[in-house]
């Protein structure tokens, strides 16, 4: 456990100063937008040292180092506001949006899968084979602008198309508004959840313990659920935990397609304004956000996995 | 569309991949088929439609014989422009999955021969943390820094696709060198490996010679899947905005224009491209699962 | 008579890193070693062949490793005569041979490191020259591993191996994975070939059958320890040490009128991450003594060059 | 607009809440720090100003209790407030508070295109007594009550935050979820006509449709920033209206004189006529927009739409003639700095395909916002393209169309000519409104046949509304104002 | 006949479905065993061995094609029974011991749940004595781990328990059983299965190509070759006196009837291919082969206590006494 919280520190460490010289490498700094359209240059100089931009990078880096070490994310140049403040605002949302959607396509993906493997080769399985294979590979964002338009213009009031409501404001309304960037941002999750269950059940049909529960007469019930089910349950969950990071990547896309204020939307407009600590710290949380769920994907691993569990147990 | 393309799962004491159902082949003969289309419409399109850069046509003319697209909100050809976007798109993907493979095979079979000692760990730890910054969040803070036009770095100046370019390389580097890393962690125990170690062949050559062969397979599968990713990629950087930018149409740039004017009943400017994108992505995904059925020959 | 190959006190413990299995995340911090291979040491003479016999893990494919100068020992030396030849014939020849490359090539590339005298015509007649020897078509040359039998790519291995004109033969289970014909066939090959070119073997196997044909000294290991090692004969028709004598009569004779009462040993091999004290056999000894847990018992000689590590030798049960 | 309204009891306003889409809500929205539009929008129903408009666009006191007065030499004025008014805090408005706001226009940073429009001509405000201001300027600036009636007036303490607004307006700022949206409800302590509305929720939309679709569906009852597109969409809505306003935006197109070839008269008339402006206006304002000659756009003082320079359509011929006579090697490459805004960078898209048939091969340098106020100011161009909104300083008063050709301006393309600068100055001391569309229309010739500004159409403003909404104030929409207090929603 | 036998499998056939073709990997095998009786099937790599026990438990994968002209257990045929019959039969009337312990119970779930969905509520204690009679006693504690805790004498031990003595199965199949296991812990396992043979009465086919097992369990043995049931003979008789040729050089090939230094005489040739062949799948390789072996099968035949598919099984019988080969 101990060695996994220092290999997340120095990934963390890594992606922080990645982006810390990334950002420095940009052409120009906040202080234009600051100061505005008509500014001297004494006056951007003058913000530029406020801002503290005028040291040398490596001071700056230490600087920003210890800060944050420190747990301390720094004020964000536009509003003034804590960066933690403004990340506790967004990180919700992107959180609520990709378990909605993960709730939403595990479990579809989950049965789907096992009753394409269950029914190989009919049409049914034809089927699952050939929408999993399509949400794969369909174009998230524009699927979701296509949904934005068939809800927006051809069917409106079924479901809104765009836009975030509180969950205290509305309830239902809340739970409407998740609705279409779930979906789609969990598209190619069941694509590729649903495969990889199927693909393995079909193939635990071929271990040892499957015959070996066919030749002991175990009912049919029994050998696909506690055999076959559970076993490729353990791939699964692998790429189950590979797809995280996929959706927090596609949150990036959704959340500006369906006009969410999360952390896909906040990175996006806090690097447009170049509100540097605001986003260092978006991108770290969303690959702390990243790393937990990663964790936790291994966790769930564990418990499914008896070797790794003692494993797991032992560190 | 997700980043995450191999749903090969390995099972058994020996390693070999999922046979697929009978139906393998004709989902890759229709793999190859869409890869085909589209790099056809990608090579030859451009040159036999008007310029994609000219007003032809009304503005968001539906689909007609003069415009088989339709027009876009400027009335330039649809098709022309999905065209030329479909041969940025192929170009920015060959190009990006080169590189990345150019980088990602020697590190990653340098891992794999050193696993579990300090190459190994650096490279990996140093992937991982690229892997934890996901790939449009990558894009954003990237492009999003440096600009959507070209940069210096150093003497080098590096254009807005070639930074586009770079940054779907380095995204897809880590995967490939996943791959790469574990192909070779299995060949390293194979007995050939010592056998001729053994018979005095210089390391160099057991790499080079006897270790690739069975390295680059399922890398070259992992590249076919990841051309479907950075097709796609590069459709949604051009649709976030941060792609390469006009006058050089892309497919997402031209869908993402497209939205502007969905609400004006401008259904085909939204579905022709994305359609031809899906072409794209669901091509050569299938071919990566083709290659990998056909590449996993020779195995016992 | 000159000796090919000398050991002395082979020592090999592998510090295990747990849990290796999923991603660089589960890498437990206790380390923990695996005694695979402990104090061995035997000469074998030059010419002659020395069969290692003993169950799983017992730390035979550890010492060929350590022969073949692809593990270094823990403690203790090897010492090989003359120009360090020696090669490796593996129990799998599937995994010894590149599955993605021909067998000519297989062939040919020792001949491009050890025969730098020779053209290509050259090398094509060497080649030719190897599969004759081993009993091969030529038109192997031009297969690849996946479409040969398994007996036939073990004699593809051992041709290999001979390309590079080796004084000393490590084979590691070289018929383990063989039918019955083809493994008789093998036998006679490797006789032929100790015949001919003056091998010196190394055999390492389980299968008392093979080594009792094939062997002039004998080394019976358990759990990293040597328990009994000397003259084929002594060792096969008058094992000493308890474990030999359960090992050899375990094996069953395909003979049906030789049907052996089975009075097979109790319980599992221990672990050789946490081996037992003093005598590592005594777990599973049907003669077991106090002292057996505290002393590691000495090799005694029982006979002429026979010797048995046992606190029992001078007992000899009925 | 007198306090007494007829509607003025609070149980009849409460009839529910507005929604606005904007393209954002910005994050910070001290009105004297707004870049934007936007920043005045989302604030306006909360802040007064010391005069306003009445119907019929008269400037009136507001919070002023009459009509500023002009000391001698037109270089200070004098200004009683109105009694009774309160701070959105409870606190009293003050002589103080209104100095601080004005004091605050002098300061270095954080100054807004508006104030830095002001700022040469202002010197600081007093105060007199609790109740009186005397405000002091450099040099006579005849416009000045114009603009009493745009600055708004904020609370002392809290002009320098940015996230914090107290004002004395009828709203007062509630709920903000940053970047997202922002929560105006009505201020009871407000001294003025209560409003209708009991809240206003400004929303952003970035994306257009996105935001026609909400309005749409009624997710929000006003959408700004409509596309051209789209207007014949919602015309023919039942259930929508349509607002358009001209003249209260610009397109900002500017060559880099301090670069070959643009120093060349010759050369940037060539472009003018070059320029295809009915093939812009068709193709990107689908036919929403007059044909621009200059940066003098429809409903400003000095306005002449006889005034046409340029052919509507591109003259190819003369534009060669031009570019013949000019010297400049054919094969000139360059690129037009656009920002990320769509209607810029199809605009510029245009223009490449026109010149591109002079020969002259031009390609689109897209900069983000930050990037692109940088290279403005260093002057890092060959050509700057955006479509503006002017905001606060739109209006009949050209305001910013001519400033930056100014030679003291710091944004200035590389213009220098003190005959423009003279009118420049007197255009702003008079007050005579003859003298001032007289002059005013001298400067865009001058700009126009000089081609150093050729903006290729006037758009228009164009915001939608939900056709329940009565009484926003088209007026207000000319000042580039939304004003929307008297605003109500009919229950459908 | 007078009593019936507890397994008669008659001409069965099963061919796979190959993407290059039909595969034949069974042809015609028939044989009889009794209950009580040990039969054993040996025969090289790919003879057909494990594919005869599968299609007796209606196992087969999905490619395969099984034909039968009989295939009775205890009077029933099983190839006309349903899945649902089969699933009645299968662990109650035939228990299968497989071939790699290891794998053969699932990985992720503690033995003790295993146990129960085998041996359904059987009462605590008697699950101990069960363990207890494989000599498992010890484990019983800790059925709360998982099979990968455990060795594979102990799986193997634990599988001939589920398979063989719990639920009292009348035929058993064993396929291969003890080929992953070492010596000292094979003769554990395999003394294990004749104990509970002689206990209970059980019909066992016992597969295996290790010749030295065969001899040491079997009361009956067949010898595949290249999916045909070349001979079936009593033990004694097929070692003492082999009639078909295959069998003869597979006798004579053993290395433990050699001296060191002694040459093994072999089978030259390899059975690839051999399924396919028209006539009998041993001619190519057949020291006495004539024209009609190429051309014709040999029909199965009973010379002495042994049933032979050869044309001169009379020819063969004793010209080569693997005694006088090892003379
Ligand atoms: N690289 C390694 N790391 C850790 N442990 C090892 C390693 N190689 C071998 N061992 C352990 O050392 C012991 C001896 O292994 P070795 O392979 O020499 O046995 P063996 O007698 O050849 O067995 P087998 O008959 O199964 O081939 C075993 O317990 C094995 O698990
Ligand atoms: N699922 C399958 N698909 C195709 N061919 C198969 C399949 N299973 C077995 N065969 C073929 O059937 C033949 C008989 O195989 P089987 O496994 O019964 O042999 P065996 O005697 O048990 O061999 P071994 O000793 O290796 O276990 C072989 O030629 C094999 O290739
Ligand atoms: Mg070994
Ligand atoms: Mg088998």
């Amino acid at each position: 456990m101990l060695r996994r919280a220092a290999a997340m520190a120095v990934v963390l460490l890594i992606v922080l100063t990645l982006v810390f010289f990334l950002m420095r490498m940009a052409p120009g700094s906040p202080a234009y937008l600051i100061v505005g359209a008509d500014a001297s240059p004494a006056e951007i100089a003058s913000v530029e040292r406020e801002l503290g931009l005028d040291k040398p990078l490596m001071v700056q880096y230490a600087t920003e180092l210890g800060r944050i070490l420190t747990g301390d994310l720094g004020e964000s140049i536009f509003t003034g506001d804590t960066v933690s403040h403004e990340l506790m605002l967004r990180l919700p949302i992107t959180l609520e949006l990709t378990m909605v959607s993960l709730l939403f396509w595990i479990p579809l993906a989950l049965i789907a899968g096992r009753v394409a493997a269950a029914r190989r080769d009919t049409p049914l399985d034809a089927t699952v084979r050939i929408i999993g294979n399509l949400s794969i590979a369909v174009p998230s964002f524009w699927l979701g602008a296509l949904l934005v338009l068939l809800f927006g213009l051809y069917l409106p009031g079924v479901l809104p198309s765009s836009g975030w409501v509180g969950l205290a404001e509305d309830p239902m309304g809340h739970l409407r508004s998740l609705v279409l960037p779930a979906f789609v941002l969990g598209l190619g999750t069941f694509g590729v959840t649903a495969n990889t269950l199927r693909v393995s059940m079909i193939e635990s049909v071929r271990t040892d313990y499957v015959r070996f529960g066919h030749a002991m007469g175990l009912p049919e019930r029994r050998i696909n659920r506690s055999l076959a089910f559970r076993n490729s349950l353990l791939p699964t969950t692998a790429v189950v935990g590979q797809l995280v990071g996929v959706m927090l990547s596609g949150s990036v896309l959704i959340e500006n397609l369906f006009n969410l204020p999360g952390m896909g939307r906040l990175l996006v407009d806090s690097i447009r304004r170049q509100d540097y600590p605001l986003a260092v710290g978006a991108t770290l949380s969303l690959a702390v956000f990243f790393l937990l769920a990663n964790l936790i994907v291994d966790i769930l691993y564990a418990a499914l996995n008896p070797r790794v569990r003692q494993k797991f147990a032992g560190t | 569309m997700t980043t995450i393309t191999s749903t090969r799962v390995r099972v058994g004491p020996r390693r070999r991949l999922v046979v697929k159902g009978r139906h393998v082949k004709g989902m890759t003969v229709i793999g190859v088929a869409l890869v085909s289309c589209y790099l056809l419409l990608a090579i030859f399109g451009p040159m036999f439609t008007v310029d994609p850069l000219q007003r032809t046509g009304d503005p968001l003319a539906g689909p007609s014989a003069a415009h088989w697209f339709g027009t876009d909100h400027l009335g330039r050809d649809l098709f022309s422009r999905v065209a030329a976007g479909a041969r940025v798109s192929v170009l920015v993907a060959v190009i990006s999955v080169g590189i990345g493979l150019v980088f990602a095979l020697p590190l990653g079979v340098c891992a794999g021969y050193f696993a579990g000692r300090w190459p190994d760990e650096l490279i990996m730890r140093v992937f991982e943390a690229i892997q934890t910054v996901p790939l449009f969040v990558f894009a954003m803070v990237v492009l999003g820094i440096t600009g959507v036009s070209s940069f210096h770095l150093g003497p080098i100046e590096v254009s807005a696709a070639g930074k586009i370019i770079l940054l779907i390389a380095i995204a897809a580097t880590p995967y490939f060198a996943r791959v790469a890393r574990a192909a070779t962690l299995a060949e390293i125990q194979e007995d050939y490996i010592s056998a001729l170690r053994l018979l005095g062949v210089s390391r160099r050559r057991v790499i080079m010679d006897e270790l690739m062969v069975n390295v680059l397979p399922p890398v070259i599968v992992q590249s076919c899947l990841w051309m479907a990713v950075a097709v796609f990629a590069e459709g949604a950087l051009g649709f976030l905005g941060v792609g390469v930018q006009p006058p050089t149409p892309t497919l997402g740039g031209v869908i993402a224009d497209a939205t502007r004017y969905m609400m004006a009943g401008a259904w085909w400017y939204c579905v022709m491209p994305g359609l031809v994108l899906l072409v794209a992505t669901v091509g050569f995904g299938l071919l990566g699962d083709g290659a990998n059925d056909l590449l996993d020959r020779g195995e016992r | 008579m000159t000796i090919a190959i000398e050991a002395e006190g082979l020592t090999k413990h592998f510090s295990l890193k747990q849990g290796k299995g999923s991603g660089p995340w589960f890498r437990a911090r206790g380390m923990r070693t695996v005694h695979a291979v402990d104090d061995v040491g035997f000469k074998v003479a030059s010419g002659e062949t020395l069969a290692i016999i003993g169950e799983s893990g017992c730390g035979k494919s550890t010492v060929a490793r350590l022969l073949l100068g692809l593990t270094e020992p823990t403690a203790g030396s090897i010492t090989i005569s003359g120009e360090r030849r020696v090669q490796l014939v593996a129990q799998n020849p599937w995994s010894a041979l590149n599955r993605r490359k021909t067998i000519g090539h297989a062939l040919n590339q020792p001949l491009l490191i050890h025969r730098p005298d020779l053209d290509k015509d050259g090398r094509e007649a060497r080649v030719q020259e190897l599969l004759d020897l081993t009993g091969l078509p030529s038109d192997f040359l031009l297969r690849y591993p996946a479409d040969v039998s398994g007996g036939e790519l073990q004699r593809v291995t051992i041709a290999r191996a001979l390309a590079a004109q080796p004084r000393v033969l490590v084979l590691d289970e070289p018929t383990a994975s063989l039918d019955v014909s083809v493994k008789a066939s093998l036998v006679n090959l490797l006789c032929d070939l100790r015949d001919d070119l003056g091998l010196t073997y190394l055999l390492i196997t389980h299968e008392i059958d093979v080594a009792r044909l094939l062997a002039d000294q004998v080394l019976v290991m358990y759990l990293g320890h040597v328990v009994e090692s000397g003259d084929a004969d002594q060792v096969f028709d008058n094992p000493v040490h308890p474990y030999t004598r359960s090992l050899l009569d375990s094996v069953p004779v395909p003979d049906p009128r030789r049907r052996k009462e089975l009075l097979p040993l109790a319980g599992e091999v221990p672990s050789a991450v946490d081996p037992p004290s003093g005598c590592r056999f005594r777990t599973r000894c049907p003669h077991v003594l106090p002292k057996c847990a505290e002393t590691r018992p000495t090799a005694r000689e029982s006979g002429e060059g026979h010797l048995t590590a046992c606190h029992l030798t001078a007992w000899s049960p009925s | 607009a007198g306090a007494d309204d007829t509607g003025g009891s609070s149980s009849s306003g409460s009839s529910g809440t507005l929604s606005v889409g904007l393209f954002e809500v910005p994050v910070g929205f001290a009105p004297l720090y707004s870049n934007s539009q936007n920043v005045r929008w989302v604030t306006e129903p909360a802040t007064d100003t010391l005069l306003t408009h009445d119907a019929s666009g008269k400037l009136v006191p507001h919070l002023a209790a009459a009509l500023p007065v002009a000391g001698p030499g037109g270089v200070s004025y004098t200004i009683r407030l109105r009694k009774g008014v309160r701070f959105h805090n409870g606190d009293d408005l003050t002589a103080e508070h209104v100095a601080a706001s004005f004091n605050f226009i002098p300061g270095s940073r954080g100054k807004s295109q508006f104030l830095s429009l002001l700022a040469p001509w202002f010197n600081k405000a007093v105060a007199v007594d609790p109740l009186t201001v005397r405000l002091e300027l450099r040099m006579p600036y005849g416009i000045l009550p114009d603009q009493l009636a745009r600055i708004p007036i904020s609370h002392k303490d809290f002009i320098a935050e940015k996230a914090k607004l107290v004002a004395t307006g009828p709203f007062q700022v509630g709920k903000v979820v940053t970047g997202q949206s922002m929560q105006l409800t009505r201020f009871d302590g407000y001294w003025g006509p209560k409003p209708k509305l009991s809240s206003i929720v400004m929303t952003s939309v970035p994306d257009p449709s996105t935001r026609l679709v909400n309005l749409r569906e009624g997710k929000i009852h006003i959408a700004t920033g409509v596309q051209p597109v789209d207007i014949a969409g919602i015309k023919r809505d039942e259930s929508l209206k349509l607002h358009e306003i001209q003249g209260t935006g610009g397109i900002r197109a500017m060559l880099n004189m301090t670069r070959k070839p643009f120093n060349n008269p010759d050369f940037r008339r060539a472009l003018a006529f070059a320029m295809d402006r009915e093939g812009v206006r068709e193709a990107v304002f689908h036919g929403e927009a007059e044909i621009a000659q200059g940066p003098l756009g429809p409903n400003v003082v000095g306005y002449d739409a006889a005034y046409r320079p340029y052919p509507a359509k591109a003259d190819l011929t003369r534009a060669k003639e031009l570019l013949e006579k000019s010297g400049v090697s054919k094969s000139t490459t360059f690129k037009i700095m656009v920002s990320t805004s769509g209607a810029a960078r199809d605009i510029a898209q245009v223009f490449a395909e026109n010149w591109g048939r002079l020969g002259i091969k031009v390609t689109l340098d897209v900069a983000d916002p930050a990037n692109w106020n940088r290279r403005w100011l260093i002057r890092d161009y060959d050509m700057s393209l955006t479509v503006q909104e002017y905001g606060l300083v739109g209006g009949s008063m050209p305001l910013s169309q001519f400033t930056v050709y100014r030679a003291s301006s710091r944004q200035n393309p590389g213009y220098r000519n003190g005959g423009f600068d003279r009118d420049f100055g007197r255009l702003f001391a008079t007050a005579d409104e003859a003298e001032r569309a007289q002059l005013a229309g001298k400067l865009n010739k001058i700009l126009a046949e000089e081609a150093i500004e050729l903006p290729p159409v006037y758009p228009k403003l164009l915001v939608a509304q939900r056709a329940e909404v009565s009484g926003l104030d088209e007026k207000a929409l000319l000042l580039g104002r939304l004003n929307l207090r008297g605003v109500s929603i009919s229950s459908r | 006949m007078t009593t019936e036998p507890l397994l008669s499998v008659r001409d069965l056939d099963v061919l796979f479905d190959t993407a290059r073709g039909r595969v034949p990997a069974v042809r015609g095998v028939s044989f009889e065993l009794a209950a009580g009786e040990v039969f054993g099937l040996v025969g090289e790599s790919g003879s057909g061995k494990s594919t005869v026990l599968s299609a007796i438990m209606r196992l087969l994968p999905g490619v395969a094609v099984a034909n039968a002209s009989q295939m009775n257990f205890q009077g029933s045929d099983l190839m006309s029974m349903s899945a649902g019959q089969l699933r009645g039969i299968r662990g109650t009337g035939i228990g299968l011991i497989p071939q790699r312990p290891m794998t053969s119970l699932s990985p992720v779930t503690p033995l003790r749940k295993q146990l129960r969905w085998f041996l359904g509520d059987m009462p605590q204690s008697e699950i101990v004595d069960l363990l207890d009679q494989v000599g498992l006693r010890a484990v019983a504690e800790r059925l709360d781990g998982y099979p990968f805790e455990f060795s594979g004498g102990q799986l193997q031990r634990l599988l001939i328990m589920l398979a063989a003595l719990a639920r009292r199965p009348s035929l058993l199949l064993a396929d291969e059983p003890t080929t992953t296991l070492d010596a000292t812990v094979q003769a554990q396992v395999l003394r294990l299965i004749l104990d509970l043979r002689d206990r209970l009465g059980l019909g066992v086919v016992f597969v295996s190509h290790d010749l030295g097992v065969i001899a040491q369990v079997c009361d009956r043995v067949g010898v595949m070759y290249a999916g045909r049931l070349v001979e079936a003979a009593p033990i004694g008789e097929l070692f003492d006196n082999p009639r078909h040729p295959y069998t003869q050089a597979l006798l004579r090939a053993l290395p433990s009837r050699y001296k060191r230094g002694e040459r093994i005489k072999v089978i030259e040739g390899t059975a690839a291919g051999a399924n396919r062949l028209p006539g009998c799948a041993f001619a190519p390789r057949c020291p006495r082969a004539e024209a009609m072996c190429r051309e014709q099968e040999p029909e199965t035949r009973s010379v002495g206590g042994a049933l032979v598919r050869c044309h001169f099984p009379e020819d063969a019988a004793g010209a080569n006494k693997p005694k006088e080969a090892a003379a």
